[in-house]
């Protein structure tokens, strides 16, 4: 088991590195999650977890690939809702790693 | 993938009693993931689904309303209440979280016809 | 053309009315486990539908000799041939 | 003609596993092709390898594997479906962090898109609901 030191204060992880207890999340604990991945986060990063944060507290889910761009595109503007934005501020799955540093809860690999 | 089917899935079950609205929803949410076209009839008790002010957390679950106001944000914007089901629980669209368009019997049958696919929960 | 099958018996109303109401001339509706107590009612199918009621279920149930007769028995080699012979199956559940 | 079949039910608390077995073999001895049978919502528990009914009754997971052995079926079970009512394979209880796992042999945790797949490739998909 693996965790956080955030302050002095313990977050434990799980064996994937999802927040075993999502209340515990700060934006203190997204930057030492991207720190993990070697991501160092910019504003660019920041307002995609945000928009990823509102989605899941209004919608009680968190987005699949193509909701999460649309999402974006609505929020941020049609230039950065495309997924080869998304892409490269969040290599290989934008909706799982943003998912995990925006403190949502581990997919079920349900797609 | 190639291939394309219409798809309509029928959901009249009640939220919460069950888990049948919510794998329906789901069904819904993964198919239109997979670029098919999906329409959503509630029939039944799935109208009670639609019903604004859900408040489930003293059940220990999730919205299900929320997550059916994210329908648009998959491109599922067919939505269809049955005229019956609305009429026998004294509803219409303004308590309702969503648009949706009132079909009568005629009109569900046609709508069943006309897609390939239809999947009831 | 849809086949349509039920699995409940008639005390569910709604179930019941909804898929009902859903037949169209030319669809088939084919009841199966509980769905089979369906055929010792009245139904009022409209016209052009055909109602039939599947064997293994019918013989649990004991209820062979009671089967109105405008109900058909298909075994479930019926039942496959039926879901070729219609463009999609719906479930009522 | 190209089958795909959902099914719903868990076996013994619900007719519709054993409708949909009966289904199967039934297209099967026709000569038909099953592109895959996909078990959802408590059709979950028809994967289980610990399901222990008496002798003298059907064991429907073990006929479901056997049927698959035999023809080569595609047995996939709802992984969201299967994890929360505690069906897991060695892979998800390794996710999970739990201690043992139960999925039977012949058949695999996928997610619903295999649903949405299999409608899409088969002529007619059916529904053994619950």
């Amino acid at each position: 088991m693996t965790s956080l030191d955030i302050d002095g204060q313990l977050i434990e992880l799980d064996n994937e590195g999802y927040l075993r207890d999502l209340e515990q999340w700060t934006p203190a604990v997204a930057e030492a999650l991207a720190g993990q991945e070697q991501l160092a986060l910019t504003d660019a990063h920041w307002e995609v977890i945000e928009v990823l944060r509102d989605f899941y507290h209004t919608f009680e889910h968190a987005p699949a690939m193509r909701p999460l761009v649309k999402a974006v595109a609505q929020r941020l503007g049609p230039e950065k809702g495309r997924s080869i934005y998304l892409m490269k501020l969040f290599p290989e799955s934008p909706a799982k790693v943003a998912a995990r540093l925006a403190g949502l809860p581990k997919p079920t690999n349900c797609l | 993938m190639s291939k394309s089917k219409s798809f309509l899935i029928i959901s009249r079950r009640p939220p919460y009693g069950s888990s049948h609205a919510r794998d329906a929803l789901d069904t819904a949410l993964t198919t239109a993931v997979f670029e098919q076209p999906v329409a959503i009839l509630f029939q039944g008790d799935g109208v009670y689904q639609l019903l604004s002010g859900q408040e489930p957390g003293g059940v220990r679950q999730k919205n299900l309303s929320a997550t059916l106001s994210a329908l648009p944000m998959y491109d599922i914007d067919r939505l269809y209440v049955c005229a019956r089901a609305m009429a026998q629980r004294g509803l219409d669209q303004n308590d309702l979280v969503l648009p949706v368009e009132v079909l009568d019997d005629a009109g569900i049958a046609g709508l069943i016809r006309n897609h390939d696919v239809v999947m009831n929960f | 053309m849809t086949l349509h099958t039920l699995n409940r018996p008639p005390s569910d109303r709604a179930l019941l009315t909804d898929c009902l109401a859903a037949l169209l001339a030319d669809d088939t509706l084919l009841l199966l486990e509980d769905g089979v107590y369906c055929a010792l009612e009245s139904l009022s199918l409209p016209t052009g539908v055909r109602c039939v009621a599947l064997a293994a279920d019918v013989e649990a149930r004991g209820i062979g000799s009671r089967l109105p007769a405008g109900i058909e028995v298909v075994d479930d080699a019926g039942f496959v041939e039926l879901c070729c012979r219609n463009d999609r199956v719906l479930s009522w559940f | 003609m190209i089958f795909s079949l959902l099914v719903y039910g868990a076996p013994h608390s619900h007719q519709a596993a054993e409708s949909a077995y009966r289904f199967a073999v039934s297209a099967l001895n026709q000569g038909h092709g099953i592109h895959r049978i996909f078990f959802y919502g408590d059709g979950v528990h028809n994967g289980s390898a610990l399901a222990s009914p008496p002798q003298d009754e059907c064991d429907l997971p073990a006929r479901w594997q056997a049927l698959a052995e035999q023809h080569e079926l595609d047995l996939v079970v709802c992984i969201a479906a299967a994890v929360r009512r505690g069906v897991l394979d060695a892979n998800e209880a390794l996710r999970y962090e739990k201690p043992a796992h139960n999925l039977r042999a012949g058949f695999e945790l996928s997610g619903l898109g295999q649903l949405a797949e299999a409608a899409i490739q088969s002529d007619r998909l059916i529904t053994f609901g619950a």
